[in-house]
């Protein structure tokens, strides 16, 4: 095992999956000679030749688009899209196409395609380099979102994603890109899509989260249990369709739920969370559903920006509210 | 390089039906006689399809009338490996890569499962959001010239599609790669109520082209020879040479836009009057009576058959089965994830079934 | 007054309006000579002339693109996508800009624009023809949705939406555009935006709708009424942001939520409402929260049209589940 | 119409300084200094801009060396109460249109405030989702045209742009409605790693006009009085006759894509090389020293003036107060909702502070 960041972490499975896979392509703006804008295709181009590791034209829709006649032709794209705060100009292939084309077609086509996009907010960026967008994917059906919150997530979710036989929009959290190493595990390593990780185990309240705040909700745990309070950090890693009996049974145990994410309040995966468990376990809540998430409002920039998505402070006067309820 | 206009058009036969034989030599009797034949099947399930519509029998659907050769002469010009990309007006090119007439009731009648391209067919289902299945077309010859497979493919859509910026994208895409794809317009001179020149200040669609280094052509799309001759050697050069083209049928939209349109509110019966002169269907039959001794029995023989064909196709729509109402689950991802699966339960209790 | 269809009242109210205020402009596919394919905009072009009534090519990022720049310029745009599922050609455009430009612009500069599009299922359309795709606007902050549910309510929001100072996603119930006509109060009149309408009052359930959902929630009450079960229905008209306090206020009278909409299921604004509910009255809450809702698939066409959507007997069927909990 | 090709190139300017005068007539004495000075601040205001990215005093940017020419000169031809509506690397446009230093610095330096463009400036805010903002231009020439407004609307943007959707709607548009707006292209040759043969088949970029029925025109970018008088032309044009262009600005970024590129991992030395002896800046003072008295005295005094003047911007901009946290709920909408209302509430409290 090698001590890898998330960028290297996805730099090497790209690198791997590519060498046993002639049908993957990677292909987007800066991919190739560049190596990416965050180096996570650098090298491919080398090691795999223009026909597989393609620079594109400035055109998100064509990238998005091409990449779903190829995967229709039979390839397994990996269309990189620079900053999540782009993906809009390819959305009407997403919504109309990529997540359509099977049912469109009777199951005789399928678009096994991964979109890849650094996603959300900590790395003092512009304007539409901040965003945290994934429910306007997961909302559409047909689609699956991932997001992962470690190096070792990072390989075997974008192992399991590139070998889905459908689209899957992959966003990589930014601030996690350099943040942290670990041993992540050599050669062939998936982690199933749809199956949550327990990232520590507790009784009192229920953490649900993903990508970049999972950490921050670890350290609001390990700060609330100093108190004597055992709070279960769920870690979508899915985060649609996001693992449903992770979250009931944990909220069945502990009676109490906090939703964190960074992505604008309003319509975020944390109210299908909310509204699933106001459906599903009510009689279980032993206090209000909490969410902890960021504003409705754009990004602000850097100058403003860590005030706007949630820290572990706020997590854990979220677990105090609520177990104190 | 000059630019285009509209006096360049290429044409072998004129409306009367009076070919330049020499430029058509290619062309076997067989071929002409099989164009003949697509092209009056293409109109007579048109025609039938039209008027079930009418009667509610079918839904929503758009006239493919007056493009019948454009239709059949692209899709006879392709090679049984390339791939085909349709909008959604072309069930003319649709019957030549073997797509089912009752399927195609089936389709337009509400039933998605219609929508299923036959086995090896290399046919995308249709595309309503105009313009967007150009980006297809792209891909799927980027796969081709990846893998080293030597075909072509073509997208086919209309004038309207030409604003749109994935036809921007995809033209500027199949330029910078050289892929071999040729991206054929149905020029047929509307947008629902929008005329060409309100489409574009442009004199020929063909002359945009020049914003990509592509090749660009401009045919008379009612003469099905020119169509056939012109789709198979610039599919040809895809396929040899990796050069990508944008071809310009000039056609007419002689139908309202959809049976949902009523095209008098916008178009004068003197607009159409001239393109009546020029119809494709009438202009290949006169020339086969010219020229291969077709005659009034023949096409009566030629229109029963054909007529049957459609009936019985009618027929075998009407008989299928409805859809079960959870088949709205199906095909939404190659295994249904817990939330469907879900839905699909609370589906079957509410029409009383169980699990199935 | 006269009795108007929605269409007609529609059409009513563009006609009004741009004899009023010089600045509103319509522009679209076949919004002019066509008077639009739902003829919401007939007569338009005779009356107010090409410059103002504006048949455009068929591009919709340029539609409402252009549009943004006319509102910058002062004007009042009305911009007509033929159908809710081309919206997304022009997404990037609401989502990046539309949604945007006043905080950008730091105020310097508003968008004051109204795109108007026939919405969801109920006509026996084609794909693309019978979406639901609100939350998808919804999320975006910055925006706000609009869904009438009567023909006076049509005049009163459109009137509003077009005087409103930001962008406005105006979507329009097909299935009620001809469905029934009624009296429409005559010349100026407004529907606040953010103001929901009590459509029925009751003590046993709430029941939270709108668009072409509220008449099938309104059956529902009836039915009930008969067995003796007084439900409340609420048509929230503003989608977004919507009326939390009539909700709220609902729901802590009645204990009990039954939140129905046609769009697919997860993400849905139903989800919102869901967790503003676990959130802010969860201690009311006699019963788990029930949501009717479209399935999370792409609109069937006409054949299976009518199971995707919810109908008056999934509401007496919930409002039953709910009331004996 | 002939197609454009390299060739075609305006200037009137050689890189030595060398003036066609009768051409250049109409620019006045003190429009060459105001151009030079302009150019010249525009270049010490983005150098000392980079050195504070690199001391971490600044987030993000893009340098504009290299086209100070192409933004000045079409900077200075728009009249007062015409619109431009700029990209992300036009300072040097941007300050003609009296975009104040110390704002570029706050907007640079993560500050929002920064941003708001200067009163009746008719300058749209920055774009950074490249070519999305034509759209807007186009829009504005709309509103324009429909008032009956006499003004023009130009646009900036890279030659990165012309491969998006919205570049081609835009001219479109521009086309079909023969609107006052002029299309400026900022071709420097890259768009971050993508050189541009990788972005178009074609040669020119000027030649895409042909595409929408609109003028083309090719101009040495680094030619400023090319620039001025190539754009105030077009731009009249737009404005007496509704003529809509697109204008390809022949220029090079000398500079790493931002501040977070690093160049040599796509191009070399040799590329740049060229480019060095056409620098803008270097050209006009060589016409300035042959033609109008300016030697290295004034040079210097000028440097020092305007270098004062970026110091002290500097200390503007590092003397402004922070934003409050609560000023991101500000400006999202014209009057704060309720969600609004209850998120800024919920910020005062996390920060301790209570309802402002
Ligand atoms: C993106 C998109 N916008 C709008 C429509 C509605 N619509 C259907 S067909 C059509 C006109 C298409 O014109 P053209 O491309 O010339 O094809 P034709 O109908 O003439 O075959 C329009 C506007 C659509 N299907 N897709
Ligand atoms: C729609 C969109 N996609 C990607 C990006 C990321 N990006 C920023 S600048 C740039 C290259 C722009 O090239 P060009 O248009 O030539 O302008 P230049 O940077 O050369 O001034 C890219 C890809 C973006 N800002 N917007
Ligand atoms: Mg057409
Ligand atoms: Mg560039």
């Amino acid at each position: 095992m090698a001590r890898l960041s998330m960028v290297e972490a996805i730099n090497v499975t790209l690198h791997e999956l590519m060498a046993r896979d002639e049908r993957i392509v990677v292909l987007g703006e800066d991919v190739g000679k560049d190596g990416g804008v965050f180096r996570a295709t650098v090298g491919l181009l080398d090691k795999f030749g223009p026909m597989r590791v393609i620079d594109t034209p400035l055109a998100e829709s064509c990238i998005v688009g091409s990449a779903i006649g190829m995967a229709v032709y039979g390839m397994r794209p990996v269309a990189e899209i620079q900053f999540e705060g782009f993906m809009f100009k390819a959305y009407d292939q997403v919504y109309s196409h990529a997540s359509r084309l099977r049912r469109r077609s009777q199951g005789v086509y399928g678009v096994p395609l991964v979109i890849r996009a650094p996603y959300g907010a900590g790395v003092r960026a512009l304007e539409h380099h901040s965003d945290a967008p994934e429910a306007l994917f997961a909302h559409v059906p047909g689609l699956k979102v991932v997001i992962p919150a470690t190096p070792s997530d990072a390989k075997g979710l974008l192992t399991s994603s590139i070998e889905d036989p459908d689209t899957v929009i992959f966003l990589e959290p930014k601030r996690l890109y350099r943040l942290f190493k670990e041993e992540v595990p050599e050669g062939d390593y998936r982690v199933p899509l749809g199956e949550a990780r327990v990232v520590q185990e507790g009784d009192d309240a229920t953490i649900v989260t993903y990508g970049g705040m999972v950490s921050v909700c670890e350290r609001a745990a390990q700060h609330v249990a100093s108190e004597g309070v055992s709070a279960e950090v769920i870690d979508l890693r899915t985060v649609w369709p996001f693992d449903i009996d992770a979250i009931t049974k944990s909220v069945t145990k502990t009676g109490r739920l906090i939703i964190c994410h960074e992505a604008p309040r309003s319509l975020g995966v944390g109210a299908e969370i909310a509204a699933q468990v106001a459906e599903k376990c009510l009689l279980s809540l032993q206090a209000p559903i909490v969410r902890v998430t960021g504003n409705d409002v754009i990004p602000p920039l850097s100058k403003l920006e860590e005030y706007n998505y949630p820290d572990s402070e706020q997590v854990v006067r979220a677990i105090h509210e609520t177990v104190q309820f | 390089m000059r630019q285009m206009t509209k006096e360049d058009l290429f044409q072998v036969m004129d409306p009367e039906g009076q070919a330049d034989l020499a430029a058509i030599e290619g062309i076997s009797e067989a071929d002409r006689m099989k164009m003949y034949r697509l092209m009056m099947f293409t109109r007579l399930w048109n025609t039938k399809a039209l008027s079930l519509q009418r009667q509610g029998r079918l839904g929503t659907l758009a006239s493919v009338r007056g493009q019948e050769a454009s239709n059949v002469g692209m899709g006879l010009a392709l090679g049984p490996d390339d791939w085909f990309c349709p909008a959604f007006r072309e069930y003319g090119a649709m019957f030549t890569r073997g797509a089912q007439p009752v399927k195609l009731f089936q389709y337009w009648g509400g039933d998605e499962r219609g929508a299923a391209p036959p086995e090896n067919s290399h046919m995308l289902p249709v595309c309503i959001t105009v313009g967007s299945h150009l980006c297809h077309a792209v891909g799927i010859a980027m796969g081709a010239k990846i893998r080293g497979d030597k075909i072509a493919v073509m997208s086919s859509s209309g004038d309207g599609s030409t604003s749109q910026g994935d036809f921007h994208e995809s033209l500027n895409f199949a330029g910078v790669y050289k892929l071999p794809v040729v991206f054929v317009i149905q020029n047929n001179h509307w947008a629902i109520s929008v005329p060409l020149h309100q489409q574009t200040a442009t004199e020929t669609i063909s002359q945009k082209a020049a914003a990509y280094g592509i090749n660009g052509e401009r045919v008379d799309g009612n003469d099905v020879f020119a169509v056939y001759l012109t789709v198979k050697r610039l599919l040809d050069l895809a396929r040899s040479e990796h050069k990508p083209s944008l071809i310009e049928m000039v056609t007419y939209r002689m139908d309202d836009h959809t049976t949902s349109d009523d095209a008098s509110r916008y178009r004068t019966e003197e607009m159409i009057g001239p393109w009546r002169a020029k119809d494709p269907v009438d202009r290949l039959r006169k020339f086969l009576i010219a020229n291969h001794g077709w005659d009034d029995n023949k096409e009566a023989e030629l229109q029963a058959e054909l007529t049957a064909q459609v009936e019985k196709s009618v027929q075998d729509y009407e008989a299928l089965p409805l859809p079960h109402p959870t088949e709205m689950f199906d095909h939404m991802y190659a295994e249904m994830p817990w939330h469907l699966l879900e839905q699909k339960d609370r589906m079957l209790k509410r029409l009383g079934e169980t699990a199935r």
